[in-house]
């Protein structure tokens, strides 16, 4: 695991999040949500673009942000497996973008600073758009949350059931080096921030905190849950079957 | 009366109707209608392109396309609120959409079939709404006017999208040229049906053209559109699916076949291949999100009462 | 279309069905049913492989079971658009089946005399298999059609959802020589035993039979529903990501 | 109690307790709970090899898959029919795995992550399972021990199947032979401890054994597998994840590292990849299937009352 690694990390982490979301569009509740996910989307599918190939420079090898996205088998994907969970219902949806996005923001924040200059401005780009998204879902967990009693039951579960896959996002699987070298943040370290601003959006949603337990990991290192291969076979299909052809 | 006078002077002059005016009630109700119909079909017409989000063959494309139906859905939300100056409510019109009250465009009932159709319908489907849509820019209702300028523009972006989308996969591999001209072949009389039926048959055309909502027949436009996509065929390097298409140097046009208006009519009764699929979609989308819009109207109720001075 | 084409419309109808029915396969109502379906699943795909090996066969160009199933496009895969559906609830996939197997049992009757001695020995095993799922699906019919008022109110839905797809059962599709020549059966000769068997394995559920109205098509012209590109990336995307290897 | 008595000589000279016969509540209630177990694992178990049903590389090794799940499935019915003779029922059985209070092999919480995960669950998993199964053909209750007589049967078949997968991968491209050392290298330790806690920490075991249930230790068992699995991973020409791996000549067998009981604890303890989406994909097709139930429940019972005469 090197820089390219990390940037691939990154990079998997918003590709994944973008297929996801991009499969709300004309399935949202509402026309304005369907404009609003298809915009997080947009943003996230930016960010990775940015980053793989970037990755892909860095690598040197003679790939691109489509062969990474495209020819690359599942074991090495790098994304976290938070990203790569089904939609669910809204509710689910909802809490894998607060905290997803929370995440980033806080990643991408400190990631400005970076000493490598291409990754700081990529950051600089995207803290302001996961800022968005972070409100978005912060909104929409308050909607849910403190709106209806099905609502509510709803939002809570759906916190629950993904609260422990946000365990893997803090997990110490960038190379200490790279951190050393101002080149990356350590994950760990953006926890604090992470939780104090998750637990005041559960809190002002009335949701409760789900306490911690069961961490399920693996997606750094390229061990994903069983949803992942058709998310793959979807998105890589078609590029697949012409190798090497434009598009 | 003095009223009557008012609007059709406005119209004479080729200025622009306002909410407020008085208007006659087939007006009003004609542009609901049609304005409807053009909100329900950017609605609806997100499906098709839908199909290819999640496997569109690069990421560049995947972004293209997602920002095209993102579009969409900014579109009908433009034209839901130019039919809301008109009296109606958004929510009532797109009930009538899922109860099949009112239509929407029949091209959106083909299915698309390989990536090559996305290209195709940027291509020829954004083409015609284009070319329907162009003159509607000068329509005298002046909310409606000033929508499809917005939209007229962004249309046309992506019409040549779906045109860049067939010419590269027109100069790529066999299977990919072929690809585009199989795409090309099952939309090309779809789109010329997207005109309506021939002149002759024509219901509501005469009165809207009085009333310079319409500026142009169904035939004159279409032909516009033959005359157009003839010369970017040649562009592409494919072939439309009309052995009759031939270019009559006397009236500067391009002679071509109808389409059949019989499929056109089965299509508008009920019977393509995608309206079940299309509105099943919707409803389903609708009532799997009832819960999520009754919560948040909870809550905007809940922050309202809370805004209230005690 | 010749000969090949013919055996290919059969083999891929047989194919697409098998898939569906494994998407069933530890999602059963029941036990019992997660082995039935997994059986039936199970002849569909045994007379797929006799019906595509054969057609590859008949071509002559190196094909073989596994090139025709996993290295076609969607465009020439000449399967009816009714095995694609989804399979929506337990009723549709009841419906679906009984429509399919009542078809695919008459047409098989009838090859066990076509002048084809392949096909002949082929469509005597299916005839025999066949028989059974018609059996099964009819029994279902009539548990849910004739059990409670939901299992009513499914059963009929899902009958009146398939009933459009029926007609591109019967739709002439079948080269005209082949018929003469003893080889095929025309379809359109096979719709009174069908609605016979149908007509009253629904009336005994009490189920109406719904009137003929929309007919959807295309299947054997290889234009699918949009259901299908995904069933066949699912299906073939590990082959087509490596080419020629052998599994 | 002559009873007793019976059992105890019933025990002693190697025959077979049967339904009717007296039994001990311990002994009944202790096979009920591992047949249940035994049972709920087959069920579980069609999910990690389910998942590869859609998208089997060969049609040959699509059907096989197919049998062998629903193999499972079978499995599954013949053991809950043999908890059934001791006098509770299936559907009770299983409630108890949906709501968590029985339990089904661990082994089945871990996903299957690529096509060569199908071969190294045939090859490891099932001969775990074999080597465990095997001496419960000789177990002390009759119903049990008949249905692992065929039970085994059929998974030396599928144990030969899941060999046959990773020779093949073994033999073919580079990324093939990747995919199946991968494999092997993820369930490896994972296959170890199917055999449970190392002897000195396992509970249920001396009774079990004194009942002729149990026949031999964990550990004994899993030596066993460990120099059987050995041979064979030389004939595939794939490594064993373990570098203190190494023939004791003294004892004639393998020398290997012990699984980490830990993290099967933790496993057992419902905190494996995949316990929750196992227990609630089961929930769902439970909960998805009531209707289809309860209305072939209602038909049973029409006919039945048709089936008396008036």
């Amino acid at each position: 695991m090197d820089r390219f690694g990390y940037l691939v990390g990154l990079g998997d982490d918003a590709l994944v999040a973008a297929q996801r979301l991009a499969e709300w569009t004309a399935n949202a509740p509402e026309l304005e949500e369907d404009v609003a996910l298809a915009n997080i989307a947009l943003d996230q599918l930016g960010q990775a673009r940015l980053l793989l190939s970037y990755a892909a420079e860095v690598e040197g090898a003679g790939r691109d942000e489509d062969s990474l996205a495209y020819q690359r088998g599942e074991r090495e994907f790098r994304n976290c497996q938070l990203v790569e969970l089904p939609n669910g219902d809204f509710a689910v949806t909802i809490a894998k973008l607060l905290f997803l996005a929370t995440y980033q923001h806080g990643l991408y924040a400190a990631l400005r600073s970076s000493t490598d200059r291409r990754l700081a401005a990529i950051a600089a780009k995207a803290t302001k758009e996961t800022a968005y998204h972070v409100e978005h879902a912060a909104l929409w967990t308050r909607r849910l949350g403190d709106g209806t009693a099905v609502g509510h039951e709803r939002m809570t579960a759906a916190v629950e059931q993904v609260w422990p896959y946000t365990h893997e996002l803090f997990s110490d699987w960038v190379p200490h080096g790279l951190v050393a070298a101002g080149v990356a943040v350590a994950p760990g370290t953006l926890r604090a921030d992470w939780l104090s601003t998750v637990e005041s959006a559960l809190a002002e949603a009335t949701v409760p905190r789900p306490d911690d337990g069961w961490r399920p990991g693996g997606g750094r290192d390229g061990v994903h849950t069983e949803a992942m291969g058709y998310l793959l076979a979807e998105l890589q299909y078609l590029h697949r079957i012409f190798p090497g052809a434009a598009w | 009366a003095d009223v009557e006078a008012h609007f059709a002077a406005v119209i004479a002059a080729d200025q622009k109707i306002e909410p407020r005016d008085w208007m006659p009630e087939a007006y009003r109700k004609g542009l609901v209608r049609q304005i409807a119909q053009h909100a329900h079909s950017e609605i609806i017409g997100m499906q098709p392109e839908g199909n290819w989000l999640t496997r569109a063959p690069s990421l560049a494309r995947k972004a293209i396309l997602l920002a095209k139906v993102q579009d969409e859905a900014g579109h009908g939300l433009y034209l839901y609120a130019a039919a809301e100056t008109l009296g109606v409510q958004r929510d009532e019109l797109y009930r009538m959409l899922l109860s099949g009250r009112q239509k929407y465009s029949s091209i959106f009932n083909y299915p698309t079939v390989t990536w090559a159709d996305v290209g195709a319908i940027g291509w020829l489907v954004d083409g015609a709404a284009i070319v329907n849509q162009v003159p509607l820019c000068r329509c005298s209702y002046g909310p409606y006017a000033r929508a499809m300028i917005r939209i007229c523009k962004e249309e046309s972006f992506h019409q040549r999208q779906g045109f860049d989308i067939l010419y590269t996969l027109a100069r790529g591999t066999d299977e990919q040229r072929a690809m585009a001209q199989d795409a090309v072949d099952r939309w090309w009389y779809p789109s010329l049906a997207m005109f309506g039926p021939p002149d002759a048959e024509s219901t509501h055309s005469a009165r809207s053209m009085a009333w310079k909502i319409k500026r142009f027949s169904n035939d004159e436009l279409r032909q516009k559109f033959v005359d157009m996509t003839v010369q970017q065929a040649g562009v592409l390097g494919l072939t439309l699916p009309d052995d009759a298409l031939a270019y009559d140097a006397g009236s500067g046009h391009w002679r071509y076949t109808a389409p059949d208006f019989a499929e056109l009519a089965e299509v508008i009764a009920g019977n393509g291949p995608c309206n079940r699929q299309r509105i099943d979609h919707r409803r389903r989308a609708y009532d799997d999100g009832a819960w999520v819009r009754e919560s948040a109207a909870a809550y905007a109720a809940k922050r309202a009462r809370e805004a209230v001075p005690a």
